[in-house]
């Protein structure tokens, strides 16, 4: 079943067209990844899926309903999450802050809130809640710790953790391992095979530069160049695609 | 918060309910004008320090609620006059929502403060028209109200019983603010000041909850001001003049607006100033100017920042004095 | 010609660096390689006075430049290509080269903005076009010409692969190869790509929590599989 | 048709004024409160050298040019002890900074020239007026109009095209990078905000002849500054300059159909404009 | 740099000489009259209040000097009023709660409808000083206050009539004037006082209604041009302080002098001279409150003006300080006539005592304490024979208590 659906989507920045006639469909429980070199429109493709940013022409349908017009909070309801390229936490909140704001916006956007009006503290349903996510993230030893000064990489975990605590549909991830040394990206792209792992029907949607964590997960590749899309398939289809191979790839065999 | 700082608070509330058993009524008055526009930078603090809107209007507000309370009682409602406070606080509220609602989606930061302030303008220009608010000379002899609770009947005419009502209400009012701010409602608007989109991205409807941000901020400046007229016995439209928008501006940076208590603290620590230099007429600018560069440049973070440091500095083992990079760093 | 001894370096309360000893010889190539975090930046940000409160001997060419200001160092002939490139949108790229002018070492001139475009075939194209309007391979082009503008002698460059497509990343350590060749620069690279690292360095230098674990030339290195999996976990 | 004449003389006045409090919000994203201050110490000092009684153009415009100097003097030191040392901190810090130094030069004003009003005459040759078209101009008006548009040009021609314009934009919106690329970005800095505030000076110098010189002189102008500033695009030169235009005109008709509420339309004007162009007409810029 | 840095250091040091005092001590000097000075001594108003701060220390040093107060030396306590009727509530409060029963405060009117109504619970008399505003002895009286100023109808209602017997030709009047509402009066005042002499002559007079300008603002170029327009030949202008200077500056541009037969301001009197010099309009009439130079016969005001020119080496007062010192004076004589500080005591004696002020006798009607002094209108203008560039060429006295409006103690004159 079609849970994304992108039907020829136009978008410029001023002069500049950055999306030409864009289409796209991402079944419900695959790992589908988007790839390009720099400046081909992946990251301006994402945020008009996720309605950061609105499009000149085209749609966007989100489990079979057309999204072109929700703006980005309604979307998230609906189920999409989404992490940034860098990190983007609440740096003033501790980790375990960061969680809790997650767990009750989804509470609360939910209408499930199970915490009184006037309560100041979280419920214990909410704190436990936090402390399984931060014990899935290896983050549970940092709870207390301000975001600021986590690492870049427990940074990225707890952004993922704060997208996973909206329990989302589709996980939107942008460059997951960006910046990342390599250690760091093999556990995350563990991280997030577990998350999306078969049987928990979640349909992943990302962008990477890293072949490595690109072969790792995902099923299905679109390949993108200057805002326009110039392949798809499973792996083995783009890695013989030679359009792909000479603007993209390159030698890749090299140090991929 | 700490220990010591809370004892402390406890020691400041009990100075300030005794002080008309001691002090001079000229520091009572300024200490009760000191309580309420301390309520009021608490105000404009839960709309900057927590969904990062500021606003250079809030006189505006803090004026609606005066007028409101000045005209009824002249009206001769004084008997329903905790009722009259409601009715301010929400003649506040509704006037901040209409203008939230207007002006939130499209304008924030600098512009929405510079729209803010041309209403807040705008507002006391016509405040000083009409005739029947007394033009520029404002509504004067303002009377301390007298009423009945049921049960009893209470005289706020008499002595200093209007300054006790003035602690209690504005007691409420910090309470009020404070479980505002601590509670689940708090911790998502600080959310969308740390970050607005990925608060969207968490299904915060940022601007919703921006927009009842500013009408509970818009409310509580109004019923600070409503208690305001009857302590001053008299409204003018510079009630709501660019000073008093830059009155919790003020108070809030000096206090510190990292903390819930900074604007309390700014607010006191000015009143101080502003009374121990009151003799020293003619260069009160200057002292005043320098006392706030001394202030910015020895604590950036406001007092209640460095009280804050001190503590931690105190309670935590001594670590080595670091300089701040001379050039912001980008990235780690 | 570079020299710098027992660095610490402090991002506010927190400690990066822990005694970091470095030198980079005359037309010296050396590569700092080392997973993110592991304070590769912070090093690069040290040498240059730009970022980090740094205490530790620094010098060059023999003198110390200890509390000597960015502009200074980067007037000496230190240039650093910040890993986010950091192009001037509202300049063009012709422009942006032009900028660099100011840095030049006094005593040697600055190369004409013309031979520079020249030199990169692949900013012939884009040399009007505004520094917004330019893909990231490019900006990367544009941020390594414009150090080299200013005949740097020594060239800092920290992770120029990042988010760079593979095939453009090949192109690169030819380009930046080549340059510092021509131009008689030193180069320190950081680098979290050893493919790269190996094609346009001689030595190695392993950094990991601010500290530099292992030093010796890239044959040393492959011999040294310990070393690479304890700190790099490739 | 007067009205638009009156209009245009409004609006670069207050162009002088604003044009660098847009500036110093462009290099240091701050709000200076202090501008209007800065303004009426450089009318002071400028008073100071020519006296009650200007001898000539020239002899006003030199003194404008002193004042702008010293007043460019007094930012540099008041960017070098103050805002330099809270840059880091929160911007708004800034603000109370500025707030600060405002209520210092005014106490500062009140000492050294006292409360007394004091007035400068404009110096023969305009302070007479031309009849064009039928049209009777006060000759010192065409005198503010060609100034407005002189600095205007001058400014636009430094910040766009000139490499010491190209220069400063660079380290505003990136000083980092700047410094690496080898530009001394302290004195870069110094030297902008000083000229900013040197804007101020001049303005003061040159409006001398308009107004009445007294301790408020700098609110007067302050809020209509802001406003143009805002409704300009904030850090935008070119924007403040048409803005000002505008709300000089739109203040000009305002006395002509609506006597009865002067310098009122300008506050509705600027609401409607802050509605339809959040970001002021012609967009914020980072100078 | 005229401002006296020796006063100013003077009066830091007094500050701070007060700060260190505990407020015991200094309520324990029983033996001093001490009088409360509220006026406005920072912001924008804080001119007037240098005058009336200037005129009071010169009638306290004045009178101590002649002995003081049924030997008691007399005390001033200057607060400012930080321009808001908040802070003067808050002297007033600390001042009373010192002690102090005497009080002269001046002189925004919302300061003053600020304090009025504590008197009562203070039990104190008040003097309020130059305070014009029609309120303060109408809907607002009150009987412990009296006003030593001048009303609008007063001085601007026999600021008409002089005109029209001035000028019985001119047949039309302009008038420009701030927009501030309190200012109407002021104008309605001028053309009553207009209309009803023209009657009495059998004349008619047409008075167009007031130009308006923005208060504080800076550019009053397109009003001139408006007024200019209107074709009337007598001008009554009614801004105030810088407004009305940067008035006559961008006016003087458009042949100002030529256009108008007739040129009035309301009370900037010496002000306009003192800034514009040598480019003063050639002729100008303005009201004062007091002027030295027509009260020749008063000894009192020569002295004070003599003290003035000591003070501060100004040969044109303000005509606030005379106003000040009276006050001062009044409540003084009060207090030495009654024996007693207490308000009950010296009300009565106020009401009937008429000392010799600088002003003339002070009386005030019993009915509205509403003073009813000499009206005197000056006219001055450029002069190149004189140094300063202008002089003043004639003065005219009017009996103020033929003015007075009605009174109405407690309700709204209408």
């Amino acid at each position: 079943m079609t849970i994304i659906r992108l039907s020829s989507v136009d978008k410029s920045y001023g002069s500049l067209k950055v999306l030409h006639g864009v289409d796209a469909e991402i079944s419900e429980g695959e790992t589908f990844a988007i790839i390009g070199p720099n400046g081909a429109g992946k990251t301006t493709l994402f945020k008009v899926m996720t309605g950061e940013i609105g499009c000149e022409a085209g749609s966007v349908e989100f489990l079979g309903k057309d999204v072109t017009r929700d703006p980005a909070y309604k979307r998230t309801r609906a189920g999409m999450g989404r992490t940034f390229q860098v990190a983007r936490v609440f740096k003033e909140m501790t980790a375990e802050e960061n969680l809790i704001v997650a767990v009750e916006a989804r509470l609360q956007n939910t209408g499930k809130s199970d915490a009184p009006w006037y309560a100041v503290k979280p419920s214990s349903a909410t704190l436990d809640e936090v402390h399984s996510i931060l014990v899935r993230l290896s983050l549970d030893k940092k709870a207390r710790t301000p975001a600021s000064e986590l690492s870049h990489g427990d940074k990225k975990r707890l952004e993922l953790g704060i997208t996973l605590a909206g329990r989302p549909k589709v996980l939107m991830l942008d460059e997951p391992t960006a910046g990342m040394s390599p250690s760091d990206r093999v556990g995350v792209t563990e991280l997030i095979r577990d998350i999306s792992g078969k049987g928990s029907g979640l349909t992943v949607v990302m962008t990477e530069h890293d072949m490595g964590v690109i072969f790792g997960l995902a099923d299905r590749i679109m390949v993108m160049n200057q805002g326009r899309k110039i392949a798809q398939g499973s792996i083995e289809e783009i890695r013989a695609n030679p359009v792909v191979r000479e603007v993209y790839l390159g030698k890749e065999a090299h140090h991929a | 918060m700490n220990r010591l700082s809370t004892y402390l608070l406890v020691a400041l509330a009990a100075i300030l309910l005794l002080l008309p058993l001691w002090a001079n009524s000229g520091l009572v008055f300024l200490t009760g004008t000191t309580i309420i526009v301390a309520v009021f930078a608490l105000s404009w603090n839960l709309l900057f320090g927590y969904a990062g809107l500021a606003s250079f209007g809030s006189g505006g507000l803090f004026s609606i609620g005066a007028y409101t309370m000045a005209v009824m009682l002249r009206q001769g409602y004084e008997g329903q006059f905790l009722l009259l406070i409601v009715l301010a606080t929400l003649a506040g509220g509704v006037v901040a929502f209409a203008i939230g609602f207007v002006a939130l989606r499209r304008s924030t930061g600098i512009f929405l403060a510079i729209l803010t302030l041309a209403l807040a303008e705008l507002l006391r220009i016509t405040l000083a028209k009409i005739h029947w608010l007394g033009a520029e000379d404002g509504i004067p002899s303002i009377v301390r109200p007298t009423f009945s609770i049921g049960f009893a009947t209470v005289d706020l005419s008499r002595g200093n019983s209007y300054y006790w009502f003035v602690c209690i209400a504005c007691a409420l009012l910090v309470g009020l603010t404070w479980w505002i701010a601590h509670g689940r409602f708090g911790r998502t608007l600080r959310t969308i000041r740390l970050d607005v989109e990925r608060a969207a991205f968490m299904g915060v409807d940022t601007h919703r909850y921006r927009l009842v941000a500013f009408t509970i901020s818009g409310a509580i400046a109004a019923c600070a001001g409503a208690l305001f007229a009857p302590w001053a016995q008299i409204v003018t439209p510079d009630i709501g003049n660019m000073m008093r928008s830059t009155q919790p501006i003020l108070f809030t940076l000096l206090g510190g607006a990292s903390s819930f208590w900074g604007p309390l603290i700014g607010a006191f620590l000015f009143s101080a100033i502003e009374f121990s230099t009151r003799t020293l007429v003619g260069i009160q600018e200057i002292i005043t100017g320098g006392i706030l560069l001394a202030v910015v440049l020895m604590f950036p973070t406001g007092v209640a920042g460095a009280w804050n440091a001190l503590i931690a500095g105190l309670s935590a083992r001594p670590e080595p004095a670091k300089a701040a990079p001379a050039l912001q760093p980008v990235k780690e | 010609m570079l020299e710098a001894s027992r660095i610490n370096a402090f991002y506010g309360g927190s400690h990066i660096l822990h005694g970091v000893d470095l030198s980079v010889p005359a037309l010296g190539r050396v590569a700092v390689i080392g997973r993110n975090g592991a304070g590769k930046s912070t090093l690069l940000k040290s040498i240059m006075n730009a970022g980090p409160t740094v205490n530790g001997e620094v010098s060059w060419e023999g003198r110390s430049i200890a509390g000597l200001p960015t502009f200074k160092r980067a007037r000496l002939g230190l240039q650093l290509v910040p890993e986010d490139r950091r192009i001037y949108q509202h300049l063009t790229v012709r422009e942006n080269i032009q900028m660099a002018a100011y840095a030049t070492t006094p005593g040697r001139r600055p190369i004409p903005v013309q031979d520079i475009v020249d030199r990169f075939p692949m900013l012939q194209p884009i040399a009007e076009r505004g520094g917004g309007q330019i893909s990231g391979g490019q900006q990367q082009m544009v941020a390594i010409a414009r150090a080299i503008a200013c005949r740097p002698r020594l060239l800092l460059l920290d992770e120029p692969t990042e988010g760079l497509a593979p095939a453009i990343v090949e192109q690169l350590a030819v380009s930046v190869r080549e340059l510092c060749d021509a131009e008689e620069a030193a180069l320190l690279l950081c680098e979290q790509n050893i493919w790269f690292a190996r094609q346009i360095t001689d030595t190695v230098l392993v950094m990991d929590t601010g500290r530099i674990t292992f030093r010796g030339s890239w044959p040393e290195f492959d011999n040294n599989p310990e070393i690479k999996q304890r700190h790099l976990a490739v | 048709m007067f009205t638009l004449v009156n209009g245009l003389t409004t609006g670069m006045a207050v162009f002088l004024v604003a044009a660098g409090l847009t500036l110093v919000f462009g290099i240091m994203r701050i709000l200076n409160f202090a501008h209007g201050a800065f303004f009426m110490i450089g009318a002071y000092v400028a008073s100071s050298l020519v006296g009650s009684a200007p001898r000539s153009v020239l002899a006003l415009i030199a003194a404008a040019v002193v004042a702008a100097l010293v007043v460019g003097v007094l930012g540099i030191v008041v960017q070098r002890f103050i805002l330099r040392r809270i840059q880091h901190v929160d911007e708004h810090y800034m603000l109370i900074a500025t707030f600060a130094v405002m209520l210092v030069c005014v106490g500062f004003v009140k000492l050294v020239w006292g409360l007394e009003f004091l007035s400068v005459d404009p110096p023969p040759g305009i302070d007479a007026g031309v009849e064009i078209a039928g049209l009777f101009i006060p000759s010192f008006s065409l005198f503010i109009i060609a100034s407005g548009i002189v600095v205007f040009l001058v400014l636009d021609f430094v910040i766009h095209r000139a490499w010491a314009g190209k220069m400063i934009t660079a380290i505003a919106r990136d000083g980092w990078m700047a410094e690496l690329l080898g530009i001394n970005v302290p004195a870069g800095i110094m030297a902008a905000v000083g000229g900013s505030f040197a804007l101020a000076g001049l303005a003061g110098g040159l409006l001398l002849p308009n107004q009445t010189l007294s301790p408020a002189l700098g609110d007067s102008f302050l809020l209509l500054a802001f406003i143009t500033v805002v409704i300009g695009g904030l850090g935008n030169v070119r924007g403040a300059f048409i803005a000002a235009i505008l709300l000089g005109v739109i203040d000009g008709l305002n006395t002509m159909f609506l006597p009865a509420y002067p310098g009122v339309v300008v506050y509705f004007a600027m609401v409607a404009f802050l509605l339809l162009w959040p970001n002021g007409i012609l967009g914020e810029s980072r100078l | 740099m005229r401002l006296n840095r020796r006063h100013f250091l003077t009066t830091t040091a007094a500050g701070i000489g007060a700060l260190a005092m505990p407020g015991i001590l200094r309520a324990a000097q029983g033996d001093t009259v001490r009088i409360g000075l509220i006026t406005t001594l920072s912001g924008p108003g804080q001119l007037y209040g240098n005058y009336i701060k200037d005129g009071s220390e010169i009638a306290v040093e004045r009178l101590n000097a002649a002995g003081g107060v049924n030997g008691s030396k007399i005390e001033l306590v200057v607060r400012d009023d930080k321009n808001s009727p908040e802070g003067a509530v808050t002297a007033f409060r600390e001042l009373t709660g010192d002690g102090i029963k005497l009080f002269a405060q001046g002189t925004f009117t919302a300061n003053l409808l600020g304090t009025l109504p504590l008197l009562e619970e203070a039990d104190v008399t008040m003097m309020m000083v130059g305070a014009s505003a029609l309120a303060l002895t109408h809907e607002a009286y009150n009987p412990r206050a009296f006003r030593l100023g001048f009303s609008s109808p007063m001085c601007f209602g026999g600021y008409g009539n002089l005109m029209a017997q001035k000028h019985p030709e001119i047949e039309k009047w302009a008038m420009l004037r701030s927009d501030v509402t309190a200012l109407a009066d002021i104008t309605n005042a001028f053309s009553n006082g207009l209309k009803a002499e023209k009657v009495k002559a059998g004349r008619t007079v047409e008075i167009l209604d007031p130009v308006l300008v923005p208060y504080g603002g800076a550019d009053f170029r397109n009003q001139i041009s408006n007024i200019i327009g209107s074709g009337a030949p007598g001008l009554f202008n009614v801004l105030q302080g810088a407004d009305a200077i940067s008035y006559y500056k961008q006016a003087r541009t458009f042949g100002l002098d030529q256009k108008f037969k007739v040129l009035c301001d309301s009370a900037n009197e010496f002000a306009i001279a003192k800034a514009m010099g040598a480019n003063t309009p050639a002729s100008l009439w303005s009201w004062t409150g007091w002027y030295p130079a027509a009260n020749k016969d008063n000894a009192v005001s020569d002295e004070v003006h003599k003290a003035y020119i000591k003070l501060r080496g100004d040969e044109y007062p303000n005509w606030y300080i005379g106003v000040s010192h009276d006050s001062i004076l009044t409540i003084a004589n009060a207090v030495q006539k009654a024996g007693s500080m207490e308000a009950a005591k010296l009300i009565p004696t106020i009401e009937t005592e008429a000392p010799q002020g600088a002003l003339g006798k002070i009386h005030f009607r019993k009915e509205d304490h509403g003073f009813a002094g000499d009206l005197t209108y000056i006219r001055f203008g450029r002069d190149d024979k004189n140094a300063n560039g202008w002089s003043v060429f004639e003065t005219a006295q009017l009996p103020g208590a033929e003015f007075l409006e009605r009174a109405t103690p407690g309700s709204k004159l209408n």
